[in-house]
């Protein structure tokens, strides 16, 4: 038995339960991935398949109170703080039991009461307002933390740059999280970056830049107690890097011409889910036949979060012109 | 009690007023600290409320526009000073694609209760980046509301109502108004968004106009007096929303129009508010073409001359007003 | 010689066309290489020309706005693709403050030979951040030209256009309308800026439609052909310079007008127009007053049936005739 | 005597001319102020008065064909740039005869000719102006090399950001010279950055950063010969902190209650024009009496500007509308 080596705040129960939450997220976004390619739901969506260890191993850290900002590719931040899977579908299925009452859909499904502050279909959009938020907690001595998901090709936007550098000059309780999945829509990171560590451009606000292994949810939880910890003491914020991969296409169109399927094959071997199966069975949380039932019950409950969008009521033409103003 | 106090003055104590009540309300921007912001608005308010509500910001137009955001989307009621108005052209996407829409792609989930102030216009000589007025793009995004007071009363009462709104309101100081005075009570008022104010009756000739040209339209007006010529002037005070019926009514007696800004003719608010009476029931009523009068078709220059031409000045207005009652 | 190819075709095309004969033009933009773009309007393109000409960028669309005005300042043509037309408000500053203003700003020194390229329109199922219509923003600020197929041939020809300006031109696609196609000369040719386009000509009631608009307002006009009813569909194509004549003479002819835009209402150019009919010689002819069709006051909804009535569609524009039709 | 240590290109005469080309900016810039002060000069100005040695020592390496970027406070680029007092003044006073035609006023003087791009009254609007430039050198396979003047407060603009990493991903010939002068309109860059050295936001982008005396003319050279020709030979762009200060107020109206007249008064005491004429006096290339004699010349020169100004005639009505399009 190998005791794992995690935050304090992380229990034994708790270590079972990201487990399935990662089995939700992957199911959540398999299915979705599914009834595009049947035409069966509108607009587009961005799949987190392979990415589940940052959304969940970032998320364990944070309380209800603490927040999150997300991005397009936001349904796995989602789940990981703590949205339910049956009022995301619906929401992609424009139903009006979903969390926007199919007004907003894949990308900009947010959670206000679980903390989580939206996906945002602006690439970096959310990064300021995270720094919005934190400024709250600030102002109002609030102790919540507020997590910033963003992509690699994120940090090349303007918004990035000016909201890390207000979050340092005024220590904002905030943790920047890249998720570094080697590409924009197309574009690799490493010819868009011209560092090898996105963590590097820490340097440019004076705080701290981590790089950690993103399929690891054991690292990401270890890395993000030290940045959560940090914030809440005050001492501000830290940009972590998880480095991870995207399974799927970008979005629901990608012949995916800008990489090659032996290093989409490398990444698969490296998939996340698997892994924490086996430090959890390697340090007696799980047995692999526990392990499995997990599973099961996490493809249920999508399953079950299917059934409920599909029965849920659809908009009427009144409700265009409602919510516009609060 | 009523005492007379200037635009900038009447915007500062709504501010003040509304920051000693509501430790919710906070002012975020560039050089408002010590320096009291580039027009002096700001003058003595970090004294008053400290550095942390009072908040000089680094020179991040996008960054700061959605802190704010951000900040108002979890409980606090900030007011973001833009330091010139064409700087919205940075700022933007998190006033236009964030806080304009959040609430309604979230569903009718959370609000964004924020105000931004920005000073517009030309006639101070800084010349094509520091000169415009753009509030016609922000009129275009539902979502949004447009302040554009043209005293220092309706500055008092529109700022205390956009501050009390629970959705992100755009208010349109003018440079040139900033040292206007009128009589203004000190206590606070509010004046609800979407009440045009009739500045002048009249009965030949509607003028209606915004900002600036509330003031150029009424010297106009007693010029046009003289020759007993008797023109309404009617100052919307809001773009959005916008008070149509007063507008309409006014035109319905008047049957002539002359909508004047300051802003760019062409694409600007001015549109609307001709094609708005175009299309009402006032169209009946109408003896001659509405007349529009804005900006000129281009850049603001900067010497003073040229730059007087690009706006409508008092003898244009009177220009349009004739022309329009030529027309039978 | 013609041939029957997509307005996507036509757009690729007109590029490749130039490029080849031209090396000063390139495009830069984000996943415009061998990811062929958003919707796929450069694919190809990137193996013709290879990564210089056809540059894949970052995610930074203000950087690379910048870029293109200082390459074109410098005796470049860049296209610069934006990936929706939504993010304009991150280019913004480089675009209007920029590129707009520099050559008057500098007295007449310099010019600024760039086409800004972006998809706009909703339909696609993308919702608030990615479907808006905000071409009316650009047509308001001098110094720019704005530009709106609605078909494959107009495609082609005006962006020949655009690229032969020496001057920042915003060329707007309609996603919806990539897959259209229309018989399209396989050599180039130019489409003159300004130029308004009768797409079917009538008696009773002139049209002005844009982008999408056209092919709904030609629907509308086969419908109500059938109950007699003979309507003019002018497309302006290019909003700044807009044909005015061609819009003032057909409105003269018939007496009514509707116009209609995808754009929300509130603010759209549809005012600009509107109004400008209404200040003309043809505010003498008209028999009804001037209606305006256009996007719904709310940020743009995914729900597909909430989506479709944001915006007008054929029955609305049946609708608004009959509506003009029955005002005496 | 001590020779001075000085790129090989700039021969004892430009030594010589650099020193007359300072007093210019000084005293063009005095003189405006005066006028301002009077009310003679519409619009606002911003005066560069003491950070002469970075505009003088960065152009002194540049040729015609090289392009730089200016900013609000340009007027001394331009001057270095080879424009002509008489011509900027002119535009000041509004008239035809100005580089603008009395169009664009003091925040929007270029010099397309003579490579000056132009001032810029966006702050941080000319840095991606520049990498364009840079690119078209580059794809044009062009050999001028394209210099951008900025602020410290523009480095926490997003248009920094994305244009550096622009220039830093393709390798672009373009030199990024940051004009550190301590203060935006107000704001301390120590308040506005938490890094010492604005120099190291460099390592975001993996491009050198240098921290330099930006009051001494002398290392501006070399610090800007090394960084040119990085650019010229296709090894991409450089950042260089030019550490200085402006003497005068941020604009025609400024109290300084932003800093202390200590602070102020230190810094006249680091007076870039005194220390290059005791460099050139030790070195032997000036006498005081000759160091006098320019400096005579450069305030005369100045002088016959104001008089050129004033005599110009003003633009009519007409030219309202022209210029507009090309
Ligand atoms: C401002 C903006 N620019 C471009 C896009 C189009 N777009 C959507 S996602 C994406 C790639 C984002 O890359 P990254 O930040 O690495 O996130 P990832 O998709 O890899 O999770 C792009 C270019 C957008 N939505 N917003
Ligand atoms: C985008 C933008 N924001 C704000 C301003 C107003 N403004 C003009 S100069 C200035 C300070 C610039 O500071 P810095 O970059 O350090 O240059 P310095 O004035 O010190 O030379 C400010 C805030 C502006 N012109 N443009
Ligand atoms: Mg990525
Ligand atoms: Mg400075």
């Amino acid at each position: 038995m190998k005791k794992m080596n995690v935050p304090i705040k992380i229990t034994d129960d708790k270590l079972v339960d990201l487990y399935k939450e990662m089995w939700l997220i992957r199911y959540f976004d398999e299915k979705v991935d599914e009834f595009f390619a049947k035409g069966m739901i509108h607009g587009t969506t961005h799949l987190a398949v392979g990415q589940e260890a940052s959304a969940s191993g970032v998320c364990a850290l944070l309380d209800v109170e603490d927040k999150i900002t997300s991005t397009h590719r936001g349904h796995g931040h989602c789940i990981a703080k703590g949205a339910t899977a049956d009022k995301m579908m619906a929401e992609l299925f424009g139903r009006t039991t979903g969390y926007c009452k199919g007004k907003g859909g894949s990308m900009h499904i947010a959670d206000v009461d679980m903390g989580n502050l939206g996906a945002n279909g602006i690439v970096a959009g959310g990064i300021p307002l995270a720094v919005g938020s934190a400024l709250t907690a600030q102002m109002k001595k609030q102790k919540y933390v507020t997590v910033c998901f963003f992509g690699d090709g994120a940090t090349n936007e303007g918004s990035f740059h000016e909201a890390v550098n207000l979050a340092s000059i005024w220590d904002l309780p905030v943790v920047f999280v890249c998720e570094n999945n080697q590409y924009g829509m197309s574009g690799p990171v490493k010819d868009m970056v011209n560092v090898e560590d996105i963590a590097t451009r820490a340097q440019a606000y004076g705080i701290p830049g981590v790089v950690a292994d993103g399929n690891d949810i054991v690292e990401m939880m270890n890395v993000t107690d030290e940045a959560v910890e940090r914030a809440r003491k005050g001492e501000g914020p830290t940009l972590i890097e998880a480095k991870t991969y995207r399974w799927k296409g970008h979005s629901k169109s990608d012949a995916k011409k800008y990489r090659t399927r032996e290093e989409e094959k490398e990444w698969r071997a490296k998939d996340p889910i698997k892994r924490f199966k086996s430090q959890l069975v390697e340090s007696g949380l799980l047995t692999e036949e526990k392990a499995e039932e997990i599973r099961l019950a996490a493809k249920k409950e999508i399953e079950d979060a299917v059934k409920f969008a599909e029965e849920s009521p659809m908009p009427t033409l009144d409700d265009l012109l409602t919510d516009v103003y609060a | 009690m009523m005492r007379e106090i200037t635009y900038l003055e009447a915007v500062r104590e709504a501010m003040s007023q509304e920051m000693r009540k509501n430790d919710d309300v906070f002012i975020l921007g560039e050089d408002i600290g010590v320096y009291g912001g580039a027009f002096g608005v700001t003058r003595g308010m970090i004294e008053e409320f400290g550095p942390e509500r009072v908040r000089n910001t680094p020179i991040s137009e996008a960054g700061i526009a959605g802190a704010a955001v951000g900040s108002a989307l979890t409980g606090m009621r900030p007011i973001l000073e833009l330091q010139f108005s064409d700087f919205i052209t940075i700022a933007l996407d998190q006033i236009v694609n964030q806080a304009a829409k959040i609430r309604y792609m979230y569903g009718g989930k959370g609000k964004v209760p924020m105000v931004v102030r920005t000073p517009s216009g030309s006639g101070t000589g800084a010349a094509a980046q520091h000169s415009q007025s753009l509030e016609a793009w922000v009129t275009h995004i539902p979502g949004l509301k447009v302040i554009q007071p043209s005293t220092a009363y309706d500055a008092k009462g529109l700022l205390k109502a956009a501050m009390d709104d629970d959705n992100p309101v755009i208010f349109y100081e003018h440079k040139l108004l900033y040292k206007t005075s009128s009589d203004v009570p000190e206590e606070q008022y509010s004046i609800p968004l979407g009440q045009a104010d009739v500045k002048r009756k009249g009965t030949d000739v509607t003028v209606v106009a915004t900002a600036i040209m509330v003031h150029r339209a009424l010297e106009a007006a007693a010029e046009l007096e003289k020759e007993g010529i008797s023109i309404e002037v009617i100052d919307p005070r809001t773009l959005v929303p916008l008070d149509e019926e007063t507008i309409v009514k006014s035109v319905s007696k008047t049957g002539r129009v002359v909508v004047v800004h300051e802003a760019v003719k062409r694409g600007g608010y001015g549109g609307e508010i001709a094609s708005m009476i175009a299309e009402s029931e006032a169209f009946d009523y109408l003896d001659a073409p509405i007349k529009r009068l804005g900006g000129a078709p281009s850049p603001v220059p900067y010497h003073p001359e040229l730059e007087k031409a690009h706006a409508p000045q008092v003898p244009d207005i009177i220009k349009a007003i004739k022309e329009t009652l030529n027309k039978a």
